[in-house]
């Protein structure tokens, strides 16, 4: 059997597909909506040959046009590639089974296509070594979501989108003029090249080209004070759309940052003000979400909040930090995808977004309803779900040197965790506890958009109950990341 | 033997219930004011054991002083029903025995004795403390003769009292 | 067979789910199977009686090993949390018959038993903690059935027990740091040697935890709504049961973690216990004495329950935090007693209500002579939680107030003692507003409770009366867990103490029995003489006036108003008031800082430049913020 | 064994004397004061029996007979509790505190059986008694601690045994005995504090609905009432006594003198009776006891 874990079929199947939608439009006409499954579900076995190489020599490298690394593009995938792409390419092929029966309205294939565009954007961004692909990932993913965004055509799509679409196309100008001024400094794309090259300039001359690339990346990466656009993309997106940018696309951003500022410029002394950020986005974003009274709205707070949590897990700046921000990241993924899904469906049947007319959902809709708290259970961190594993780690990891600043953290990231628990549990006690006020005729969701939700429920269950792998498996990628040089060294030495 | 001391038992019973008649402190005319010189230290009927008490459950007398209407009468059958059984009824005044000066008035109740059984009448526009003292004497011999049987008479023609009060009450 | 803890913990579990899919199918499966599992468990705890089994590891997790253990201390909090949950289960068969979503309901009931189980049998502190959280929530699902008022009840008890449960967090966090195992026996160690100032900083917050759960006088607000507006089998498992796993966090902190000398390190000792105890003593006596006078005031016969057990429990807290041997017997001979009398007290009031359908305490009366059974109950409660002497609640009252004696910490005893004169006041007016008194016309033809609910109440009323009488059986249990912690255990015999223990010696069944012998002695004289007739209620004394069924010819309302008057000035500040203000300070701050996000985009792109700046800046003086 | 059931019936009859003498006194002195003969000496014994025989009687339920008769099943035992001069009794097996908490079993009993009589006088007048109750609780609890600090024992019968000879506890604790003499006022229930039994208010509270034999048990018990309160506070603060007639003499100067106050104070409201146990003799006890912990 030819092999195929090789990571640019990552990217080069989804491509090609992509272009068969556009091409085979005319005639298939309905037919369309069933390609990008097909897509992802060959990404996803890719994704699964690539997982066995991973975990024993650590990473994997597979570059171009065949010639050596400081000038071919080359793709390399490590640990923490590795879990965020399974991520992404789960979400992708679950999220596509979603939209067989989601998505209704007229232009369905060009819907598709910017789907799958989208998702490979990620998986390109996730997997790439190359800098300048980076910024090329980074411009698909945005484009094809500006498009995603304004999907609806009424008024506050509309707006949502153009106001993401300025913003994102700032945050890609600053991301190119850092990459431009390092290509200038080191004279290479590759980064583990510049990696190696910037290791002789001073702290200063690393300035700017940081500065720039961490603000684009930040602006993606739903931060502080970059993240204004989120709260009204998010919930004017399509609900399979906002899943996977809540789900996957700000993590994908933070990786980035993540990868550059770790890898790359090999930044210690700046990570621990970048607690300052995390705090910061989890603050606004929580208690934002408290007043909420669209559902969609409020889950996109979380979002942020939950992003706000593991960038400042990261920052912490040890191994176990950057662990429990892995774990957070896993879980927030899941979570908030199936939350998105399952809230789709509600919509779908309800009809409106306001909380307060999901009085008796409980009693009609029992599965989306269970779905719902199950993941919300495991989203705010209660003891038997995977979220009380993540959290109790965050925690955990901060507290590791007790002075007054890690004991003044612990109790933000606690209370912001408390205001968590409280509006997600305001909306299980409208939907379990209250009764419907009108005998309005709800039907559970259609069995297709259900079933993408069961499996990612049962995936949390799964971690839940059987965290151990899981959690060894985010330990060695974090240690990985911390230890630069291995990747260096394996990326430009290794072929 | 044993009517022998049956005999004794309700000697000793008669002479208790004489040497301690709790009186029930309920007045409804104007011959409750004769009772305090009674009670204090010029007259003191505490020397014969006779002391007020405020509940019918725990009083042996009662003491109807002055003139009975109609609407007290309904009272007076309640407490009369509520005290419990060697009790004895007095009429104060000429009012209870036969109205009184209120005789031709359209609500009182002229010889009381129709409704519930008097055992001893005292004479008089509101008898003075000494004839209240004498009917004391009097209550006590009667009880210690045991002709003092108001309470069995009730219980007797009870059929009789209860016609008497539905006329008068409806 | 050898039985061991993992299946212990497990069976409430797999109960409560086995109960929750029987559910679907017949309702009677249901209850088989709810019914089946609490009395299993209730039967396996037998199986550890007096033993003591180390470290049962059930899972690994972040470098630190998950474990269970079982010891004396831990088997008198286990024994009470099966015993009682099996009572509820029982109870609620036919108390909740007709709502809905009765099969969650089960599964949540089930659950925290389960929880509380393995807070029990925790050995170290991640497993405790886990527990301990999802204690707090499963209870959380159980009281927000209760009607809509509950859901606001249910909120404010899941905040500020969540509270709690993340200061207990931030401790344990804290000693992860220094000791990477968090196993008891090495939290021990670490604590024993690190420096004074760690040591109080784990103890104030571990014990913020514990003292919201053991609803100690600041920390107590939830109680009163919690209890009162849950549904009426859930609160005696509330108020019996998971208050004292707040009182054995407490014994687990003062003697297991820290002991007696090293608490005594952390401060001068000039007072008689060390001062850290000494602060607890003194929170629990003022709790004894204020819930018991705010019981005093309350209309609504559970939210008089709720404070009662208030004051109860801070007789638990105040034996515990003593440190002497006869104190700390006292304390958990209290807390076993407290778990059966409140019980057995929120059971009959749960009967009444399921009949009579109000628990307002001016609208009952005279349910005497249509629910005996319910008045014995209730009587056999109130003579127990007053602590007179035939029956269980004296002797552990006895021995807090001898220990405190003996430690001649006099003026915790005058509050002790205040509060239990007090007990006298509330226990009465219970027991007469919905028994005794005038019946009213819309509960003329109320009937007994059915069997299944009885029973509790049988159950409950005997063993007031075993453990009054022959208080030597829990007390071997007791110095058994006592030996374990290292403290001497108390000498006891069958029926009392013998001279040394205490000031002076106690022999219950004396009392007890001379108190029979002279009730047939007065027995009889009472039947010799003539017989008497049986009255109707409407036949009594009103000044000649004739009491008829539409007269309200009852004192109920206000029972000690003239007592309020007295006490009232006491209670213009509350913890209560303190906490809303506090929760609406957080609301106005959280709405500032939603201003952030105006909505145009040219202040969104402003923020951009503005970071670029703030990061360049940082980044040129080195990044080096603190 | 049998002196055991001779002491079984001998002390509760010896109790019982002592109690009815004193009710007697009571009522000769009170008339005395004011200026008139009184009833004859054996009156109470005839109102008691005169009672007891009443022919019909009547009754509320059960719970409303087994208060009288537990009530004075109470009283009884409590007898059995407190040392006479030279019988240590029972002692051993309950010591002062335990005491304490056996004397409330009588009143909480009587209050269940007065609420079974469904008339509203009585429990306004339990509510009242117990309210005192809680009134007077707060000085006795401070006066028994003193006691119990100053002589660290807590059994009556050593307390009593280091009183013997002279220095009894009222010249050493001057403080301790003058709040023990207003509590043991309150606990008697005479006449500025009988806000439980006011009839002119309440119609003798409790007693409202009970006649005929039940008030004759109560009339017993209020008997052994009497002479426990007393005994109590004999022995706590006088040293009991070497024989029974000093002991009864110590007991009647006590009583004599409650007797004097009764005739001459007005009643006191609820409240204010709270109040005022809650301000000079807590004070007082709480002087008297600061003095013992400092010596």
């Amino acid at each position: 059997m030819v092999n195929i874990a090789n990571p640019i079929l990552l990217i080069a199947i989804p491509l090609l597909f992509a272009f068969l939608i556009a091409v085979l439009a005319p005639w298939l006409k309905k037919g369309v909506k069933y390609i990008p499954v097909i897509a992802f579900g060959l990404n996803l076995l890719v994704v699964f040959e690539l997982i066995p190489d991973v975990l024993d020599n650590g990473i994997v490298i597979a570059t171009t046009a065949g010639i050596k690394p400081p000038f071919a593009i080359n793709v390399a995938v490590d640990r923490l590639s590795l879990f965020l792409v399974l991520i992404a390419t789960l979400l992708g092929f679950l999220v596509s089974i979603y939209n067989l029966v989601y998505i209704k309205e007229e232009p369905a294939e060009k819907f598709h296509i910017l789907f799958t565009l989208l998702v490979t954007g990620i998986t390109w961004m996730i997997v790439t070594g190359d800098l300048f692909n980076m910024f090329v990932a980074f411009e698909v993913t945005s484009i094809s979501a500006f498009g995603l965004v304004g999907f609806h055509r009424d008024k506050d799509a509309a707006e949502a989108g153009f106001k993401y679409l300025v913003m994102g196309s700032i945050g890609a100008s600053l991301l190119l003029i850092g990459v431009v001024m390092l290509y200038a400094a080191t004279g290479t794309l590759n980064m583990a090249d510049i990696a190696e090259k910037i290791m002789r300039f001073t702290f200063k001359q690393k300035l700017l080209p940081y500065a720039f690339i961490f603000t684009g990346l930040g602006i993606e990466g739903a931060l502080f004070p970059l993240n204004a656009w989120l709260p009204d993309a998010h919930p004017a997106a399509p609900s399979s759309v906002s899943s996977i940018l809540s789900g996957i696309m700000t993590t994908a951003a933070i990786y980035g940052i993540i990868r550059v500022t770790v890898t790359i410029f090999n930044y210690y002394q700046v990570i621990l003000f970048l607690i300052l950020f995390g705090l910061l986005t989890l603050m606004f974003g929580e208690t934002a979400a408290f007043f909420q009274k669209d559902i969609k709205r409020m889950l996109a707070y979380s979002t942020i909040g939950q992003t706000g949590l593991f960038f400042y897990a990261f920052s912490l700046g040890s191994i176990n930090g950057m662990q429990g921000a892995f774990l957070q990241m896993m879980n927030h993924s899941l979570a908030k995808a199936t939350l998105f899904l399952v809230v789709g469906g509600i919509i779908f049947s309800v009809g409106s977004r306001n909380i307060d007319d999901f009085a008796g959902i409980g009693r009609k809709m029992k599965l989306s309803a269970f779905l719902f708290a199950i993941a919300a259970f495991s989203l705010m961190g209660l003891p038997p779900f995977f979220g009380f594993w993540s959290k109790l780690k965050i925690i955990f990891a901060t507290l590791e040197r007790v002075n007054v600043y890690t004991i003044a953290f612990v109790v933000i990231v606690l209370f912001m965790s408390l205001i968590e628990a409280a509006y997600f549990f305001r909306v299980m006690q409208v939907m379990f506890f209250k009764e419907a006020k009108e005998e309005k005729e709800v039907r559970e969701a259609p069995a297709w958009m259900l079933i993408p939700a069961i499996t990612l429920v049962v995936i949390i269950l799964v971690l839940s109950f059987y965290p151990t792998p899981v959690i060894n498996f985010a330990h060695k990628a974090a240690a990985d990341l911390v230890g630069r040089s291995v990747y260096i060294n394996s990326v430009l030495g290794g072929l | 033997m044993d009517k022998m001391t049956e005999e004794q038992y309700r000697a000793i019973s008669n002479m208790l219930r004489k040497r301690s008649l709790w009186m029930l402190h309920y007045c409804t005319g104007c011959g409750a004011m004769e009772l305090p010189p009674t009670m204090t230290s010029r007259y003191d009927m505490e020397r014969f054991g006779i002391v007020p008490y405020v509940t019918p459950r725990q009083a042996d007398i009662l003491l109807v002083t002055g003139y009975v209407n109609v609407k007290t009468l309904k009272r007076i059958i309640t407490v009369y029903e509520q005290m419990l059984d060697p009790k004895y009824v007095i009429g104060f005044g000429s009012c209870a025995i036969n109205g009184g000066i209120y005789y031709d008035s359209y609500s009182v109740i002229n010889r009381l004795d129709a409704y519930i059984p008097v055992d001893v009448y005292i004479a008089g526009c509101m008898p003075r403390p000494e004839a209240i003292i004498t009917m004391f004497k009097h209550l006590m011999n009667l009880i210690d003769s045991g002709k003092a049987d108001g309470y069995k008479r009730y219980k007797q023609n009870y059929e009789f009292y209860k016609n008497n009060q539905r006329k008068v009450l409806g | 067979m050898d039985m061991s803890l993992g299946v212990l913990l497990a069976t409430p579990f797999v109960g409560g789910i086995l109960a929750y899919l029987g559910g679907k199918i017949h309702r009677w499966v249901r209850y088989t199977f709810a019914i089946l599992f609490s009395l299993l468990a209730f039967i396996e705890i037998f199986f550890f009686y007096n033993t003591t089994v180390g470290n049962y590891v059930w899972g690994r997790l972040f470098g630190s090993v998950l474990v269970l253990q079982i010891n004396p201390i831990s088997w008198i909090f286990a024994f009470i949390v099966t015993g009682i949950s099996f009572l509820v289960i029982l109870f609620s068969i036919n108390d909740v018959e007709g709502h809905k979503g009765l099969d969650f309901y089960y599964l949540e009931l089930l659950f925290v038993e389960g929880a509380m189980l393995g807070i029990t049998l925790a050995g170290d502190l991640i497993t405790f903690f886990m527990f301990w959280e999802l204690m707090s929530w499963t209870s959380y699902f159980l009281i927000i059935q209760g009607g809509k008022k509950s859901i606001t009840a249910g909120y404010k008890y899941i905040i500020m027990s969540v509270i709690g449960a993340y200061s207990m967090f931030v401790a344990i966090a804290m000693v992860f740091g220094r000791a990477h195992s968090l196993v008891f026996k090495n939290v021990s160690m670490l604590l024993s040697q690190s420096s004074p100032a760690f040591v109080i900083w784990f103890f104030v917050l571990f014990g913020i935890g514990l003292f919201v759960k053991a609803a100690v006088m600041p920390l107590h607000t939830w109680l009163p709504d919690a209890h009162s507006e849950a549904p009426s089998p859930v609160s005696p498992l509330l108020s019996g049961v998971l208050i004292k796993m707040g009182a054995y966090g407490l014994t687990v902190l003062f003697y297991g973690f820290l002991s007696v000398q090293l608490i005594g390190k952390l401060a001068p000792t000039i007072l008689p216990t060390p001062l850290l105890l000494y602060i607890v003593e003194w929170l629990a006596a003022i709790s004894i004495v204020l819930a018991t006078f705010l019981a005093i005031l309350q209309e609504d016969a559970k939210r008089l329950l709720a404070y009662s057990s208030i004051s109860q429990i801070g007789y638990v807290v105040l034996g515990i935090a003593m440190g002497s041997s006869l104190g700390i017997a006292g304390g958990l001979f209290h807390a076993l007693n407290h778990a059966i009398f409140k019980s057995l007290l929120f059971f009959v009031i749960g009967g009444v209500i399921y009949r009579t359908g109000t628990r307002n305490m001016s609208e009952l009366g005279g349910l005497i002579k249509k629910m005996p059974v319910s008045f014995i109950g209730a009587l056999f409660g109130i003579v127990a939680l007053s602590g007179v002497p035939p029956l269980n609640g004296f002797v552990s009252k006895w021995m807090i107030y001898e220990a405190l004696l003996q430690k001649k910490e006099v003026f915790l005893l005058i509050m002790a003692f205040v509060g239990s004169t007090g007990a006298f006041l509330y226990l009465y007016r219970f027991i007469h507003s919905v028994f005794l008194g005038q019946l009213p016309e819309k509960y003329k033809d109320v009937k007994e409770v059915p069997f299944l609910m009885q029973l509790p109440i049988w159950i409950l009323s005997a063993l007031t009366i075993v453990f009054g009488i022959w208080p030597g059986l829990a007390m071997n249990v007791i110095a058994q867990g006592e030996k374990f912690l290292g403290i001497t255990p108390i000498k006891y015999t069958l029926y009392g103490f013998p001279q040394g223990t205490a000031m002076s010696s106690l022999k219950v069944i004396n009392i007890s029995s001379v108190l029979i012998i002279a009730f047939i002695v007065v027995l009889a004289l009472y039947l010799m003489l003539p017989k008497e007739r049986f009255v109707s209620q409407y036949d009594t004394y009103a000044a000649g006036q004739v009491v008829t069924p539409e007269t309200k010819y009852n004192y109920s309302y206000g029972f000690y108003m003239f007592f309020g008057r007295v006490i009232n000035p006491i209670f213009k500040w509350s913890a209560d008031k303190m906490y809303e203000a506090w929760a609406r300070a957080t609301k106005v701050f959280g709405d500032y800082m939603r201003r952030v996000y105006t909505g145009n985009l040219e202040t969104y792109s402003s923020y951009i430049v503005v970071l670029i700046t703030i990061v360049a800046f940082v980044l040129l003086i080195g990044g080096k913020l603190w | 064994m049998v002196r055991t059931i001779l002491i079984a019936i001998g002390i509760p009859l010896l109790a019982y004397g002592f109690g009815v003498s004193f009710m007697m006194f009571k009522r000769k002195i009170a008339a005395r004061i004011q200026r008139r003969y009184g009833p004859t000496f054996i009156q109470p014994l005839i109102d008691t029996f005169k009672l007891l025989s009443k022919q019909e009687n009547i009754s509320h339920g059960i719970m409303y007979d087994l208060g009288p008769i537990l009530a004075l099943a109470a009283s009884m035992t409590v007898i059995f509790f407190i040392p006479i001069p030279g019988m240590k009794l029972m002692t051993g097996s309950a010591d002062l505190i335990a005491l304490l908490y056996i004397m409330v079993i009588g009143s909480l009993v009587m209050a269940l059986g007065a609420g079974e009589s469904a008339n509203p006088n009585s429990t306004i007048g339990i509510a009242r008694a117990l309210t005192l109750m809680l009134g007077y609780d707060l000085p006795f609890v401070i006066v028994v601690i003193t006691l119990v600090m100053k002589y660290h024992t807590t059994d009556l019968y050593k307390i009593m045994q280091m009183q013997t000879g002279g220095h009894w506890a009222m010249w050493l604790l001057p403080l301790s005995a003058i709040v023990g003499f207003i509590v043991t006022y309150g606990a008697l229930g005479e006449h500025p504090f009988d806000v439980a039994v006011a009839p002119h208010e309440i119609a003798t509270g409790p007693m409202a609905e009970y006649g005929g034999k039940h008030l004759g048990l109560l009339m017993i018990n209020h008997a052994f009432h009497i002479y426990i309160e007393l005994a109590l506070f004999v022995d706590l603060f006088m040293g009991g006594a070497s024989n029974l007639f000093y002991f009864y003499a110590k007991m009647f100067v006590i009583f004599v003198i409650y007797v004097f106050f009764d005739e001459v104070l007005p009643r006191f409201r609820v409240d204010d009776a709270v109040r005022f146990y809650w301000r000079w003799p807590t004070i007082l006890a709480l002087l008297g006891l600061i003095i013992v912990l400092v010596r």
